[in-house]
C-alpha cells in the first residue's frame, strides 16, 4: 500500500470504450495479481478502483472501461503524472490456484486475468483461459493470452467470436478437470460459475468505494467468516466463503 | 519555532489536526501510510453497545467537492473495542485517543461511556448524538435540545473523562442544541456531522446508496460547518472541535478563526490519505506568512 | 423529436429549464448572450413592497464549488416592476413569467401580490418565504410551519395565479413545512433556497461578507438539494421546481427523477452565462442516451 | 459583453508578483480603456475580474498582481486557453478626458492606466501620468508610459523610486493645469485624490463580484444619482456622484 506518482506512458483504445493505460513509475507496493490501485482524477472527489492488468519493476498496466465520467476524463490523458495508490486489496493467491487452473474474465474483469496467467505461467503452472463479452467489438486481449502459451477461448453473448453465450457456455466446452478456478466479471457470471464448478474457486468482487484501503468500512460485505472489506480482505474471496 | 499545541478541556494536543470519526478506523490503515503519533489526537470508528454490520452496499456516493456515506456504524461492538482494539492500538499510537461513540438509546450511550471511562488511552469521549432514537420513535437525539441535553447529562454521570457532544448540521438551530448540551454539563461540542444528501443513478433511475439517504461531507460543506461553528462559538462557553470540510492549513487557521480550538478533518483523509500530514506540514508555514506565533491565539479571531 | 416539455399547475413550458431569482436579474444582461426565449421560464429577482438596497458590501464570498451571497434582496420595489420593469421586459421575453417576490410580513407578500395579479406576463408567484418575520421577532417565515402555511394562505387569496413557495433547506424538517404551505393551498413548492453559510478572510481575520453570513448555493449544495426534493416529493401532491447546485443536464434528470416537475439553475449562470442554452441544447442528446422519449416521463422516477 | 475563449501568448513576472499576460483572440467586444474581463480559472468557483491593460485587432493584454489562490493559479499557466468575458463595464469617457488630463494609478490600478493613455494619445490629448507603488521592485510599466511619450512620475511609498511618498505628493511637484483626471487605485488613493484635486475627475472602483455583468447585484454600491452597479455601471464612476 502506496501512494505512487506514475507517469502516463501510453493511453490507447483496445476495443469499444475499452482503454490500455501503460505508466512508468514505482511498482514495488504491488505484490500480487488481482490486486488492484485507486487513481486520482483531477476534478473527481473520489479515486476510481482498477485492477493491475500487468506489471514489472517501473511500469504499469491497466485496462479500463468508459462507463462514467471519471473514465471518460482518464481516457482523454495523453500525458502527465497520475496520483495513484497501489498495492490495494489481497489479490489471487497462487498456491491455491493449483497446477491446472481454470481462468474465467468478463468484460472489464479479464484485465486481472492477464496478470494472474502470466504469472502462473512463470510458476510453471499451465492455466485455461475463458474469457467472454458482448460482442466482438468488446473483445480484447485475445492474442496477448495466447502469447503466453495457454489455450485461450472466447464466449460472446451475440456469437459473433467464439463460443455463443456466457463464459459458462464455453466452459462445458472444455471436457477437462482443473485444479481450482479463478474469475473476475460481473456478479451474476461469479455466480453461475459458483453454482456450475465444484472446484475450489478465487472469486474477485466489486463494490462502491471511498478509500479502497480499509478505514471507511465502506465497502464491507457479509462472508460465512464474517464481514470483510472488499477493498482490504478482497477483493478476491474464495468461492466457499461468499454468501450470494 | 512555531507554537501549534491547543488545549481541549485539560488535555494539550500538540497540534490541533484530528481524523474525524469514521474516517480514519482504529488507525492501523493509515499507520502505514505516516507515523500517526503526529497527529494531535484521533477520533475512532464510532463504536455501539452491540457490534453492527452496519448498512447494505452501495453505501458510497460521489458528489461534485465531496461524498455521501452510508456506513451505518459498522463497529465490532464496545466490549472488543475496549478488550481488544484499544491494547493493539497502544502499540501503535502513544497519544490520547478521542472514543466516538454512538448509540440508538440513552442506555447504550451510558453502557459505552462507561466501558471507555477505565481505559487510560481515551482522552475524550466524543458522543454522536445523530442516530435516531429508537425509543422515542425514530426522532433524532441531534435536533432536539430536550435529548440532547438527556444524553448529555447521562454520560457525564458515568465518567470523569472530558465529554464532547457531536452535533448534527441538520437542524433549524444548532445553536439550541449546543447551549443545552452546555447547560447539561458537556466539556465541549464537536461540530458538524455530515449533512443528509442524496445521488440517484441515471441508468438505473434508482438512488446509489442501498439506504438511498446518507450523509454528506467533504470540502464542499466547508461553509456550512464555519457558519455553525461561529454562531456556537458566539454562544457557549465550552471549546469547539470543528469539522466539516477540512482538507488544507488553511482551512484549519479559518475553522479556528471562527471558534474552534482544534479541528478534525474527516472524507478528505478517504482521497487524499497524507492529508493530516500535509496540513501539520504546512501550518507553521502559513502560521509565518500570517505572522501568527501561537496557533491558540487566533481561536475564535473573527468573532 | 424529444419532448422536453412539462407543466406546472396548467402552464405548459417548452422544457424545464429555468433560470433561478436573483441570478438572471430581469433577463436584460442575459439577452446579451443568446435569445432567452429559449428558456422555459425565469424566475426574476425577488420583489420586496418597497425599494431597497440591500446589505452592505462585500456581498460575495467564494467556496468550494460554490458560493455565497448577501444581496439582501435589492430591488426597485413592487410598483417599479410592475409599471416600468415589466412592460419594458415583454419587449424581449414573450413568455409567461415567473415573479418571485419577498417580505418581512405577511401583509408584505400579500401587496406584492396582488399587485403582480393582473399582469399577463406573470405565470407563476413565486413566494419566497426565506425572510425573516420582522412582525414576529425576525423568526424566520420558512422555518415555521404556521408562519408558512399564514403567508401561503394569504397570498392565495389575492390572486387567481398558481403560488408556489419557495423553502429554505435551513430547517429541521423541510417535508412538515412543504406539508403546511401545500394544506394552506399552494400550488407548488420550489426548492430549495440557499444554505446559511461563511468565509473568514485569514489575512483581515475577520467574515469576508459585510453581514458575516450569507447564502451559499451552486454546485456544492446539489445532494442536499437533491435529498429534500426527494424528500418532499414523496410528501405533497403538488409539483416541485428543483433548484440548488444544477448546472447541467444530468443534474437536470437527476433532480427530475427525485420527483420535481421543472428546475431552476442559480448560481452558475452567473459564472457561465451559457449554461441554460447549453442544458437545453444537451438534454435531448441525453435523453437519446437514456431512451427517454417524453420528459415528464421521469417525474418522480426515482421514487 | 462577449464569451471569448483565449490562447495564451505569454505569461510573464514584470515586477514583484506583478505578471503580464498576453492573449490572443477576439477583442471585437471591448469598446473603451478601463473596461475589464472576467477569467475561469480552472477549479475555481467565480471568475476573476482583471482590468483590460491593452488592446487591438486579436490581441489582449492584461497585467495582473499574485494576491491569493486564483491568481496564484493563473500566474502557472503558461501557454492554453482561457474562457473569458470581454467588454465589461463603462471604461473611462474620453470626451469628457479634455485635452490635458491627469491620469493616475495606484499598484494593481496602474494597468488600465496604461491602455486610456495610449487611447487619449492617439486621440491627440496630452496626458500627464503619475503612478504610485510601495517600493522599486513594485514598479512596472515605467519604460512603457514613457515609450508613449507622455511625462510618467513615479511615486514610491519607501522612496526608493522617484518622489518619496503617494502619487498626491507627485502631483503636488507638477505646478499645472489639468482638463480633468482619470484614477484607478486603492480606495484611500481614489478619496485622497479625490479630496485633493478640485477638477473633474473619473475614477474606477473595486468590489467583490460574482457575475461581472449586472445580473446579481453582488457589486451594488450608492452613488448621488442612485445605486450603481460596479460591474455594469462602473467600474469608472464620476468623482462628483461618489459617496465615500
Ligand atoms: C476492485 C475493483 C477493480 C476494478 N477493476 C476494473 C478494471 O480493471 N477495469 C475497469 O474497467 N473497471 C474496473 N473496476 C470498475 C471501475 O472502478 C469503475 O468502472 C469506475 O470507478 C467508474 O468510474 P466513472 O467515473 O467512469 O463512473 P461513474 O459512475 O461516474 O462513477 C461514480 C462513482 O461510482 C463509482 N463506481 C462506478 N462504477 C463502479 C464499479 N463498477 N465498481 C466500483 N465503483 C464504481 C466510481 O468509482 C465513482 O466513485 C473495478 C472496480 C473495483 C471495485
Ligand atoms: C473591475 C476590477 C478590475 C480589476 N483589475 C485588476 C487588475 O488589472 N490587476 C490586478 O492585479 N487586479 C485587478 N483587480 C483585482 C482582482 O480581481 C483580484 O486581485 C483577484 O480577483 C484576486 O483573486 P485571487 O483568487 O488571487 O484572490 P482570492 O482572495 O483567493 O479570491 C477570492 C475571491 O475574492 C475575490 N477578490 C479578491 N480580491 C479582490 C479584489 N481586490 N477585487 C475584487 N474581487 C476580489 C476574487 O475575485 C475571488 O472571487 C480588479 C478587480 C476589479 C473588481
Ligand atoms: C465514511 C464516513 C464515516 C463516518 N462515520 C462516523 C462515525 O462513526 N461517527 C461519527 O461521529 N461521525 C462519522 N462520520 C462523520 C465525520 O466524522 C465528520 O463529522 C463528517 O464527515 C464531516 O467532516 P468532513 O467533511 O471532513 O468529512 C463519518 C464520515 C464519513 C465520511
Ligand atoms: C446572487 C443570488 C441572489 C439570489 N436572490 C434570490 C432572490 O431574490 N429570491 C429568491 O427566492 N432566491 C434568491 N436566490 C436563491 C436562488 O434563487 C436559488 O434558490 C439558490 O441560489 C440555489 O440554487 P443554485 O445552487 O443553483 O444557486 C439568490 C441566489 C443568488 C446566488
Ligand atoms: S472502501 Fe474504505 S474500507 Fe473499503
Ligand atoms: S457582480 Fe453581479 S451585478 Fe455586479
Amino acid at each position: 500500500m502506496k501512494q505512487v506518482f506514475f507517469e502516463i506512458a501510453s493511453n490507447i483504445l483496445i476495443a469499444d470504450k475499452v482503454y490500455e493505460l501503460k505508466l512508468s513509475g514505482d511498482t514495488s507496493g504491488i505484490t500480487a495479481p488481482g490486486q488492484f490501485v485507486n487513481i486520482m482524477i483531477g476534478g473527481f472527489f473520489l479515486r476510481r478502483p482498477i485492477s493491475v492488468c500487468d506489471w514489472d519493476d517501473g511500469s504499469l498496466k491497466i485496462i479500463y472501461k468508459v462507463v462514467g465520467e471519471g473514465t471518460e476524463a482518464l481516457s482523454k490523458m495523453e500525458n502527465g503524472r497520475l496520483d495513484i495508490l497501489v498495492g490495494l486489496g489481497n489479490g489471487y493467491n497462487l498456491t491455491e490456484c493449483g497446477k491446472t487452473p481454470l481462468l474465467v474474465g468478463g468484460g472489464a474483469g479479464v484485465p486481472p486475468m492477464y496478470g494472474l496467467c502470466k504469472k502462473l505461467v512463470e510458476a510453471e503452472a499451465l492455466p485455461t483461459v475463458v474469457i467472454g463479452f458482448n460482442k466482438a467489438v468488446d473483445v480484447f486481449y485475445k492474442a496477448e493470452f495466447e502469447e503466453l502459451g495457454v489455450q485461450t477461448i472466447i464466449a460472446t453473448a451475440d456469437g459473433s467470436i467464439g463460443v455463443k453465450g456466457f463464459v459458462t457456455d464455453a466452459i462445458k466446452t472444455l471436457d477437462r478437470e482443473f485444479s481450482s478456478y479463478c474469475a473476475c466479471g460481473p456478479e451474476p457470471m461469479l455466480k453461475a460459475l459458483s453454482d456450475t464448478l465444484t472446484i475450489k474457486g478465487q472469486l474477485s468482487f466489486e463494490e462502491r468505494m471511498a478509500c479502497g484501503f480499509g478505514a471507511c468500512m465502506g465497502c464491507s460485505c457479509k462472508t460465512r467468516y464474517g464481514s470483510k472489506r472488499i477493498c482490504r480482505d478482497g477483493p478476491v474471496l474464495r468461492s466457499d466463503e461468499v454468501i450470494w | 519555532m512555531k507554537d501549534l499545541s491547543v488545549i481541549l478541556s485539560g488535555l494539550k494536543l500538540d497540534n490541533p489536526v484530528i481524523p474525524a470519526s469514521g474516517t480514519f478506523g482504529y488507525g492501523a490503515e493509515f499507520k502505514n501510510f505516516y507515523d500517526i503519533n503526529i497527529l494531535g489526537s484521533f477520533s475512532f470508528k464510532g463504536t455501539t453497545q452491540e457490534p453492527r454490520f452496519g448498512n447494505p452496499t452501495p453505501r458510497i456516493a460521489e458528489c461534485e467537492s465531496g461524498m455521501i456515506n452510508s456506513i451505518g456504524l459498522q463497529n465490532p461492538g464496545i466490549e472488543a473495542v475496549v478488550s481488544e482494539i484499544l491494547p493493539k492500538m497502544a502499540t501503535y499510537f502513544k497519544k490520547p485517543v478521542i472514543a466516538n461513540i454512538g448509540g440508538f438509546s440513552v442506555a447504550e450511550f451510558v453502557c459505552c461511556a462507561e466501558m471507555l471511562d477505565s481505559s487510560p488511552q481515551v482522552g475524550i469521549i466524543e458522543v454522536n448524538i445523530s442516530c435516531p432514537n429508537l425509543h422515542k420513535g425514530g426522532r433524532n437525539f441531534a435536533s432536539d435540545p430536550l435529548a440532547a441535553a438527556e444524553v448529555t447529562a447521562a454520560v457525564k454521570k458515568v465518567t470523569d473523562k472530558p465529554v464532547y457532544i457531536k452535533l448534527s448540521p441538520n437542524v433549524t438551530s444548532i445553536t439550541e442544541i449546543a447551549k443545552a448540551c452546555e447547560d447539561a454539563g458537556a466539556d465541549g461540542i464537536s461540530m458538524i456531522n455530515t449533512l443528509v444528501g442524496m445521488r440517484i443513478d441515471i441508468k438505473t433511475r434508482k438512488p446509489i446508496i442501498a439506504n438511498k439517504m446518507g450523509g454528506f461531507s467533504g470540502r464542499a460543506i466547508f461553509p456550512v460547518a464555519l457558519r455553525m461553528v461561529y454562531e456556537v462559538a458566539g454562544t457557549v462557553n465550552i471549546p469547539i472541535i470543528g469539522i466539516g470540510g477540512i482538507a488544507t492549513a488553511r482551512d484549519v487557521i479559518e475553522m479556528m478563526m471562527a471558534g474552534a480550538t482544534a479541528v478534525q478533518v474527516g472524507a478528505e483523509n478517504l482521497r487524499n490519505p497524507y492529508v493530516c500530514k500535509d496540513i501539520i506540514e504546512e501550518l507553521p508555514k502559513l502560521m509565518e506568512e500570517l505572522k501568527i506565533e501561537k496557533l491558540s491565539d487566533i481561536i475564535g479571531a473573527a468573532l
